[in-house]
């Protein structure tokens, strides 16, 4: 490589869980947004609190990035577990920067380096002759082309603190993170102020601390560029006027923010990861902006005993007219089972935002996959309306969390916005989300009643038997509209029946609010389609941006390929994908699980089988290179049938 | 106008066996509503699953007949996203105790302002009869193969410990008794529970209404019964906690009242205390306009349907050129 | 009608819960049965404990029977109720046995009549311009050709109080139900002695009880033979000798009995209708005879306090070694998805037996409906291995019972056995149990450890990697054997990982043992095929003895269909259902719930789409002549593509 | 020959942040099998989860990581099916009281003869340091946005009235006296719990280790800390039910006890109760040779693999021509 590549490469940093490593790559993330380039991050982690291997993956380019891909370019690191984890994934011409006293230590000095990754390092360094050590992984970069950056921190830091005239100083190394970074920026040639203003921006709770941080992070910077000058390192980063109104969003937050727009005024969860930021960041703003000057609203966010009791009260509060929603995971979703078939039989709007993690059981808590589409699809005994949407990307998380608010009110069901690890917790620069484009659709509601609400006795009739399968709804405590729910079969007043007439005719109004919601979601909800090409990919969720991102490095090679997202997971939108999948030469089932959900579901209720099937299950979610490489193989008519994809670490 | 007892009536055929003590607590329910004059859209009646679960069918307020175990989360969600609704939460042994006892102890801990009636037959009726939690060890009632191989839960004592503000418990042959222990509760302030005695005639031959009547226990010298059944006001005991500093000597108290069983049981107010803020007002502390602005009722679109909350704020943070 | 109908018809007895409805109809049944017949029964009731309407229905021949019709021949009642709930049904020559005392009263004097039921039957009294009392509907009846059979029970208990000297005995009004049997034996020339022998059975535990139904039912019989000698009714029953070894098996036992041929020796449940009665007999028969003279075996059954508890506590009973068991219905199930997973990942073999009745939700609790498969196949996140088989009769469930234990043993994963109401609350004259006709298969075990099942460190491996995705089990307490299970990703020791190499190799085991049972599994226990002919019913489940019985009327007529029984649900067995299919004109999905879930099933593996669906879902199972006239109307061209089938009172 | 306390260790790396009270109770485990000699095989260690749901990997007995809340259930249904073995659940409290409420009550009603250890850290660890349920209300630490809105439980009280026959709580940095209360907990004929006070230095920067050696409670005259814990043997109090009659003066005092917080935190035995027949000898009073041929060990087949139950008796009933 001789050409300087400017504004687009693969930032990995890495370190032990609680070492910093996140805000070392928010710093990064929002320096680059600030210098007005695009970036696409995401965060790996262990089920641990501290210790655990974590790295966080950021890609930038000067064109949109939804993806990330496997190639490292510049691995930043202080310790010498993420030099063992990654060495093999940095290109020729890459940069490994690196705590050059951490050189000596062996693999098998690092406890946190588990035995089958140990196993496979182990494996690869003797293969090449090399010691199994960092200078061993070292070398084996450099062999490969890779250019080498140590960094004596320890040193620095020592500097650092004379300089400042501050011994304690030297003593502050959780400051190390910020000074990997640094390193980083510095072989980049990054703007130092866009830097700096990204670093006080990460830490403005803490003006100290951000000055210090700052301070540390020019002292290496200058380390850096003296000892580093003439380096061959050609990648470089930089700054240009950012574009107006984007935003650096976070996959914790757009599902929250989409929240407070929607109106959603009670939100329950029981702590799981990783949905509970989507609860920790209404809780931590419960006090609301309005437009109305002067006046306030509120979240009332209820961390519950259970998640059984986190859709019960949820339903409880939905039932006064509350918007009212649970965020939660698989294990938790298991257990709302029962719940949901309560909300479905008594007609209660209620969002569950469900934030899918690698299954099964606690499975790879802090990982990812797509592995709840049957279930939330299913699950519950018995029959019962419900809607199933699926977001993604963080962008459309945040619109269709207001928009499936409107759906559950509009067709009084349980909705399930299908969310999941890779969303929650990437980030990426967007568009700042416009509030206003959804508009509320409290869907069919009454506050006076008048005779004709009422039956033969008197009564209000929720349930009432019409042409139109959805029957107005009123809330708890409005006068003339006492109506009862119960989970048992009921009357139009909601008690309880046995009859198997009524019965039949209220399972028909139930399960024909479906007929009608397949029939008013717009197709954009339902299913999207981005390009064209013989080879069409299925796909749904948080694959997107891979697939999307793969799509145009396929284009840019003259290959066509069209890309099928569905959104609209159930009631499904047979008819719409029909015509979509229509000419296909060949269907291609693209998804996070092991057996394929959506393929089968897409054969059931369309009759087609995809021709052939990419899937990954290891946890770690796809790269555009995976999604590229596996389609190419199918353009060459050398693909199985199935292919496992297995990249990530 | 007055409301009368018969506005709080449905016309639902009530379809518990004949002699059943539901009768007598269903009642007490709609004399304390009819009593306190509550409008009966203002009230809704939470009820879990069980013979005991029908109740709400039969009382004309706002019914909601929840799932086995969840009335609690159903009832606390609905009181505390409309605090102005009076929310009563009823349901059998098995379904508070049993199946929802996890509920139980966290609604303590809360302490929402709501009332919770159990219906308590130690037995699950609507199942035909197994053993609830609070049959005691060793008993065969009629429908169990073999004697209980459990012991019993204490509902008062864990009411207490789960932090339960005002505990009592009532009988369902003394409707007037539990129709004033019921007002009392509704005009607790914090989470209120009633455990009440109830016979099942079909399915408890132990503790029958003539066992509560002591008609197995008669005096050797009056040569009459010796109900069981004693009121805990008539003995000068007082469960109140007029300051903060008495607790240990109350909860010791209660203990030791409701671990009475066997010759005497009390019934009346065991235990009220309403020095803990109520799970609303904790609520209040963070949101100061909550009770006047909650979230059932809060304001969310504009007349264009156009949504009035303002990110702005939030979104600010995340401009990339801020 | 001028011949006489010896040994086929429809009897019907129907009183308020608890008033006995069920020994009088057992002793029905048990008479006939004893008396060489052949006899389907199957009971209706409300979620109720007294008051509310039940009735018993029974279908007797000379032939076997495996389902009810809708028409009644002989109705037996002592209410007015009952008059009022099926005098519509009774056949022109059929019977209504009646109290003569409540023939004054007013259908509005019956609360327990629902208003949907009540407004009907006004109806139909109205139309013919009759009295809106059971004289109204019993003249409604003659006027079709129905003979009354009026009777004054309780003057006759009076006359049987004063013959017996104990004026007592006329309050003993809870006899009525054997009486107005007795009076359908009378008219019917039921052989007394069998029949007398019939009540001291059903009611042996209690000698007394027992003599004095058999002198009143006595009593009953002379005053019926003398006042309706001569009548018209020409239906009768004649006993025969009984065939050897047939036994009367109730729907409620047999899977009990199975688990004890199984060897299950820990059942944990939570109560609920229609599966306690699973555990309590287990209960009630904990202590177990064994070949071996002198020994006993017993069954360990634990109430719980719900049922997470129930499944949790019978893992972790399987962890030990005993065959272990749950029993439960649609919302217990619900309940259950995240245990499932647990034991799915980790490999336990556990049985959850799964009694379905009418959801969503509470639903119709007593009520009969096939609503949970996609549940049941689907139900946890994440995604592991299970079984799933479906018993189609009360004999098939005695048999399944014993080999979803072998199945859950050999394959080591939870097994889902299906059964529902229909199945529980049905009894059947048919060939004795055999014990010994299934084998014990406890699958691979190890209960010696030697070096080859150990790791590098020394340690068992539990979860060993090899070409065989089955890995011997070994139970807690083995001595050289110890290792872990968790809920998170597994090492081959058991113990945490989060590595995606391994992460993939153990997605691959556990569900590579589907395969494996998919070619083991015999053919028997995945489809059944009867029959043949160019229409081909695809069913599932109790709805076998409705198809199987309208199978043999069809083939009178000359109509010769094919039944297509699937068994294994799950995995699915595609190619075998595929070459059953082969060459269907026209194919049928039938089943008893509202979006025909084996339909999108056998869609989503096979790609075949029925052409019909027949289904039903008002909580009452399906009658030999619903599927019998909705087969024709397909024969006959005139069917549309979905036929909802609604009868059942 | 002698097991050693490294018998009891596996190789397994522990992740465990530096400082964490679960290391002591760590310790403390494989000290008292240790001691007992209790051959690993014969023991399993099940758990919960969350931070403390990953010490059996750590521990080399049988290890059972069961479900969030769900321990007790587990390990009920194993020791009930294979009464020999040792059988020790862990947890944290999230875990055994918040989620696992309804199972802990449920678990004292059984008795089963067996050792529930609680992890007493007041967060949920695992998930990034929410109020668990014993933090107590108002409490603010440095994860939650907002002072804690629920009351604490009180897990000794709630052991007590739950049906607890043993009931106990440690210290994590005491860990010889924790050892102690463990060997006690196994030797004790019933359901045993023991609460241990677990700092988390990550989560709860209230309760800290310096907290509860009373660094911010500096005696003003000897300018010592004063030390938070205190031990219950020390001090004369004694928890045996000598007689079932002393059970409510034996109930109050250690309600009493339960409630002392702040200034002085009791550790050691709070109640142990022998009288209450277990749950094993409940069923081996029904089934006569349950503890010699428990459901784990029954012979269910004979070497041609035909089942050996033999259902004629109850077949026989179902025979048409009987
Ligand atoms: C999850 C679940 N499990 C089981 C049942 C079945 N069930 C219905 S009522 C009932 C018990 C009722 O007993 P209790 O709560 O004491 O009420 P009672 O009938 O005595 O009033 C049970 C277990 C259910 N509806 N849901
Ligand atoms: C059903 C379910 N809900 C939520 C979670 C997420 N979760 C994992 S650990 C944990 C809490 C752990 O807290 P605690 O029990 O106190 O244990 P600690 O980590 O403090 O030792 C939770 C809620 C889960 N695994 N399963
Ligand atoms: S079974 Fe018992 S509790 Fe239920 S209605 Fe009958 S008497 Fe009442
Ligand atoms: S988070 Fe707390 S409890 Fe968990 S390991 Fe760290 S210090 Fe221990
Ligand atoms: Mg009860
Ligand atoms: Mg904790």
């Amino acid at each position: 490589m001789e050409k300087t590549t400017t504004n687009s490469l693969s930032w990995v940093i890495g370190g032990a869980q609680g070492s910093g490593v996140d805000s070392a790559a928010n710093i990064f993330s929002r320096a680059c947004a600030a210098g007005g380039l695009e970036i696409f991050g995401k965060r790996e982690y262990y089920s641990n609190i501290k210790g655990e291997h974590s790295y966080f993956t950021v890609r930038v380019s000067d064109m949109p990035v939804h993806s990330h891909v496997d190639e490292i370019n510049v691995l930043a690191s202080f310790d010498a577990e993420t030099i063992f984890r990654h060495f093999e994934d940095v290109t020729s011409g890459g940069a490994i920067i690196y705590d050059s006293d951490v050189v000596n230590t062996l693999l098998s000095e690092v406890p946190t380096v588990d035995d089958p990754a140990a196993v496979r390092i182990r494996k690869t360094l003797e293969k090449t002759g090399l010691a199994l050590s960092v200078q061993g992984a070292l070398d084996h970069a450099k062999r490969r082309g890779v250019i080498l950056f140590p960094v004596p921190f320890f040193h620095l830091l020592q500097e650092f603190a004379q300089k400042a005239n501050d011994p304690a100083l030297s003593k502050l190394t959780r400051m190390v993170n910020v000074m990997a970074l640094s390193a980083s920026m510095a072989i980049l040639d990054f703007d130092n102020e866009v830097f700096a203003k990204a670093i006080q921006f990460i830490f403005r709770a803490k003006k100290k601390v951000a000055d210090l941080n700052v301070s540390a992070a020019a002292h290496v910077s200058n380390y850096a560029k003296a000892k580093f000058a003439g380096s061959d390192f050609l990648y470089r980063l930089k700054t240009k006027r950012t574009a107006q109104d984007m935003i650096i969003a976070q996959g914790s937050q757009s599902s929250a923010l989409g929240k407070m727009v929607a109106g959603c005024r009670f939100q329950t969860y029981y702590p799981i990861t990783p949905a509970s930021d989507d609860s920790e960041f209404l809780e931590a703003n419960e006090i609301l902006d309005l437009d109305s000057p002067g006046k306030k609203g509120s979240t009332v966010v209820v961390q519950t005993e259970d998640e059984i009791a986190a859709i019960a009260m949820a339903i409880g509060s939905a039932l006064t007219g509350a918007r009212s929603a649970t965020a939660t995971s698989g294990p938790g979703f298991s257990l709302m089972a029962e719940a949901l078939g309560w909300a479905g039989i008594n007609e209660v709007p209620i969002v569950v935002s469900l934030y899918q993690r690698a299954g099964p059981s606690t499975g790879l808590p802090t990982r990812h996959e797509q592995g709840d589409l049957n279930f939330a699809i299913n699950a519950g005994h018995g029959e019962f309306p419900r809607i199933v949407l699926a977001s993604g990307d963080i962008e459309e998380s945040f619109y269709d969390t207001i928009k499936v608010f409107n759906l559950a009110d509009r067709y009084q069901m349980p909705v399930i916005h299908m969310l999941d690890k890779a969303i929650a917790n990437s980030v990426t620069t967007c568009k700042n989300f416009d509030p206003k484009k959804i508009e509320i659709d409290r869907g069919s509601t009454v506050t006076q009643i008048t005779d004709k609400d009422k039956g033969a006795a008197g009564n209000y009739l929720r349930f009432k038997l019409s042409d139109n399968p959805i029957s107005p709804r009123v809330v708890l405590g409005t006068k003339d509209a006492i109506f009862w729910n119960t989970g048992d079969e009921h009357t139009e007043e909601g008690h309880i029946t046995e009859d198997p007439e009524l019965r039949v005719q209220m399972m028909n109004k139930r399960m024909n609010k479906l007929q009608v919601a397949l029939r008013e979601i717009p197709d954009e909800d339902k299913v999207v389609a981005y390009g064209s090409g013989d080879i069409v990919l299925v796909g749904w969720g948080s694959t997107k941006g891979a697939i999307i991102d793969a799509m145009e490095k396929l284009a840019s090679e003259g290959v066509k390929i069209k890309f099928v997202q569905i959104r609209l997971m159930s009631p499904f939108p047979t008819d719409l994908l029909h015509s979509m999948l229509k000419g296909a030469k060949t269907v291609v089932d693209i998804e996070m699980n092991y057996s394929g959900q959506l393929g089968s579901l897409v054969r059931q209720h369309t009759g087609i089988e995809a021709d052939y099937q990419i899937v990954k299950f290891n946890g770690r979610p796809m790269s555009l290179d995976e999604v590229y490489n596996a389609v190419k193989r199918i353009k060459n008519g050398d693909a199985p049938r199935r292919q496992v994809l297995k990249s990530g670490a | 106008m007055a409301l009368k007892l018969s506005d709080y009536k449905t016309d639902v055929h009530n379809d518990w066996c004949p002699g059943c003590g539901d009768f007598g607590i269903l009642n007490a329910i709609q004399m304390a509503l009819a009593d306190m004059q509550v409008p009966p859209y203002k009230a809704t009646i939470f009820s879990g699953i069980g013979c005991s679960g029908k109740t709400p069918h039969f009382i004309r307020t706002y019914g909601i007949h929840t799932l086995h175990g969840r009335v609690l989360p159903f009832a606390q969600g609905a009181k505390l996203a409309n605090p102005d609704l009076e929310m009563i939460a009823v349901g059998g042994d098995g379904d508070g105790l049993g199946i929802g006892a996890g509920h139980f102890v966290s609604a303590g801990r809360r302490n929402v302002d709501m009332v919770y009636i159990i219906f308590d037959n130690a037995v699950y009726g609507l199942t035909k009869g197994q053993a609830a939690p609070t049959l005691k060890l060793g008993m065969k009632t009629k429908s169990l193969p073999q004697p209980n191989v459990n012991n019993s839960v204490n509902p008062i004592a864990l009411a207490l410990v789960a932090g339960f503000t005002f505990i009592a418990r009532g009988y369902s042959y003394d409707v007037r008794h539990l129709k004033d222990l019921i007002k009392k509760a509704v005009a607790h302030k914090g989470l209120a529970f009633i455990d009440v005695q109830q016979p099942c005639p079909t399915y408890n031959d132990i503790n029958t209404k003539e066992w509560y009547q002591g008609f197995d226990n008669v005096d050797p010298e009056t040569h009459k019964a010796m109900p069981r059944i004693y009121k805990l006001e008539e003995t000068g005991y007082d469960g109140v906690v007029h300051d903060p500093s008495e607790i240990n000597a109350e909860m010791a108290q209660v203990i030791e009242k409701s671990n009475e069983w066997d010759d005497k049981i009390p019934i009346g107010i065991f235990y009220q205390n309403e020095h803990v803020p109520t799970y609303q007002e904790r609520i209040a502390a963070r949101i100061p306009d909550y009770f006047a602005n909650p979230p059932s009722t809060q304001q969310i679109a504009d007349e264009n349907d156009k949504s009035i909350t303002n990110i702005d704020r939030l979104l600010s943070d995340l401009k990339v050129d801020k």
